[in-house]
């Protein structure tokens, strides 16, 4: 039998596009689908896409499944008494009203592309801007969406950063060390020597960080500072930072210091 | 009460009227929101009635062929554009503009199942349109032609996805009334199937439309 | 030459003019910079002396007071404006809009790890945003969108922070529960890994200037 589609295979979106495009291009009464015709071109269909390696998912052997399945009821006697009793559906009809739902939003979709091509053939210019004063800060319009995508993109630059899991009890010197690396690495400004410490989950970290504090200092990499006396302390890096961690020494000597 | 109102302050009104007129036609221009008549009336503090009435006037001169502007009701509000009809002679001077953003028919699809049954999960998305996955749905959301509209109150209670306002003003409708009902598109189909052999005992009931 | 192309298309010529000027009405509307009337002419090719005309007439017809707008030869070039006998009322109108509810980066990147984590001290928001620097708290308190938690029973028994009801009223959210979870957020994104090959993102900007 020649098949209704010339199969350059063109590429469907799924089963349900595939059955529509053969009910279609026939011109077959949808209510009335000639049911072993078009599980046998559905059927040629995968085998040819099989042939030329196009995978087809899951879906399609599912449907194909169905529509075997369908044509097996069509094909068994009914019995007339039961009938009467209890009339059965058209072993089609759920794939009918599948079909004929699917084809709806697929016109829906054609219709809302249509009115795409209008509102891309329209040009609007607000010039809003001129009016709003400058120190209102536009900023973001946010969703829900916004807010998950928001805290994904914080969640993964985490992961990406060079950050020592502190406050377990394993916590040394030298973690701490490699830890204010990695804060002075990123924050050339001051750094709130209060905040650093309150970031301590325990007692021992927050004794490291001391020491590692003073190990940084000595070395000439961090300084301290304060605006008043009784101030914030802050700490800032130092022109040594860069020297201090080269090549590695300074640190392992001070890690066997400790260890 | 409305009219006793009119009537007591009629000729101041007609008077600044075509003043409001030029105001409201400002207005319009610079926004780049479609506004409501009400948000434009509570801003100017101008009853609602005479507002809707410019606004209303406004749009008929500009729908007027000698202009190339017009004022369209989208997304509940007013918006200036250029009409569609000057495209070509438009576009030559708006090529810096960014590119219309092309949306793939998979993701046209499920913004129609989307637009039509919403509040709606993926799982119904995916029944729909026969397929699994539901990747357009990101891009969608990205463009915020989408949002999400709470639980389905079903196990798993799945997220549910409902179309945004941005969505009104890209496709241009006034509000989601504006669409044509699912049943319209099933007439169509209909009327393009050459009536030679008419529905079987299968069509008797076509499938309920949820729109 | 010029007036010699303009004889032999006279007919056409008066027939389509308000046409003409409707595309000519668009183009000034949507162009930025002034635009001379030859540049217009010679990108709609179009007769320098009809173009001229017709600006002149959008000029005259805009300058009516029922307008707000108004075309002016600025720098040589044409530009569509609002009249300043205006700019107070659109001003007053501009900023009387009540602004959607718009966050800055940091300010939504703290509020997300608050809704996800809470209850949260700054010390922990600013380990997990991975900056120092905590001031758009503030900024989120006095938005209502979060609140204060009480102490954390840690050394230094630092303050803790939560969302509020007013955060669920807008984002829509009935209550916590219905926060998407990474792992579907995730899902949203692997889906679209597989389904999504085609180059479906034309544009990085959002498409504002579309209407």
């Amino acid at each position: 039998m020649s098949s209704p589609l010339n199969f350059h295979l063109e590429q469907y979106d799924g089963p349900l596009d595939l059955l529509l495009d053969l009910i279609r291009k026939q011109e077959i009464n949808i209510y009335d689908i000639p049911i072993a015709r078009i599980t046998q071109q559905y059927l040629e269909y995968m085998q040819k896409a099989a042939e030329m390696d196009i995978e087809l998912s899951a879906e399609f052997v599912y449907m194909a499944a169905t529509l075997i399945h369908i044509k097996s009821r069509m094909l068994l006697p009914r019995d007339p008494e039961l009938d009467k009793l209890l009339p059965e559906e058209d072993p089609r009809q759920e794939l009918v009203d599948r079909l004929l739902e699917h084809e709806r939003f697929k016109s829906a979709a054609e219709m809302l592309q249509q009115k795409r091509v209008v509102e891309e053939a329209v040009w609007s210019n607000p010039q809003i801007a001129q009016f709003r004063a400058e120190d209102d800060d536009p900023g973001l319009a946010v969703t829900l969406f916004d807010l998950v995508k928001t805290f994904q993109s914080v969640m993964d630059r985490a992961k990406h950063r060079p950050v020592y899991e502190i406050g377990t009890e394993e916590v040394s010197v030298p973690d701490m060390i490699r830890y204010l690396r990695g804060v002075f690495e990123q924050e050339r400004g001051p750094v709130s020597a209060r905040e650093l410490f309150e970031r301590q989950r325990s007692r021992r970290a927050m004794i490291c960080l001391f020491l590692a504090l003073l190990e940084l200092v000595k070395l000439q990499a961090v300084g301290l500072t304060q605006q008043d006396s009784f101030g914030e302390i802050g700490l800032k890096r130092l022109k040594g930072f860069e020297a201090a961690f080269a090549g590695g020494e300074t640190l392992s000597a001070i890690e066997q210091g400790y260890n | 009460m409305q009219e006793m109102d009119a009537a007591q302050l009629a000729p101041q009104l007609t008077e600044d009227d075509p003043q409001l007129q030029a105001i409201l036609e400002a207005i319009v221009y610079i926004t780049d929101e479609p506004l409501t008549a009400q948000q434009i009336a509570a801003a100017i503090e101008q009853p609602i009635d005479k507002v809707k009435r410019l606004l209303d006037q406004l749009v008929a001169d500009y729908g007027k062929p000698e202009h190339g502007l017009s004022i369209r009701e989208v997304a509940g509000g007013y918006k200036m554009a250029t009409k569609a009809e000057h495209h070509e002679a438009v576009r030559a001077f708006v090529k810096k503009l960014t590119p219309p953003m092309k949306l793939s028919l998979p993701a046209l699809e499920t913004l129609a199942v989307i637009a039509y049954k919403q509040p709606v999960t993926t799982p119904e998305i995916m029944e729909i349109r026969g397929v699994q996955g539901a990747g357009v749905l990101k891009t969608l959301l990205d463009r915020k032609l989408i949002a999400e509209a709470g639980r389905k109150d079903v196990v798993g209670r799945p997220l549910t996805y409902k179309t945004t306002k941005e969505f009104l003003v890209q496709f241009g409708l006034k509000d989601l009334k504006e669409l044509p009902t699912l049943k319209e598109f099933e007439e169509l189909g209909r009327l393009e199937l050459v009536e030679e052999s008419q529905p079987e005992t299968v069509s008797e009931n076509p499938p309920a439309e949820n729109a």
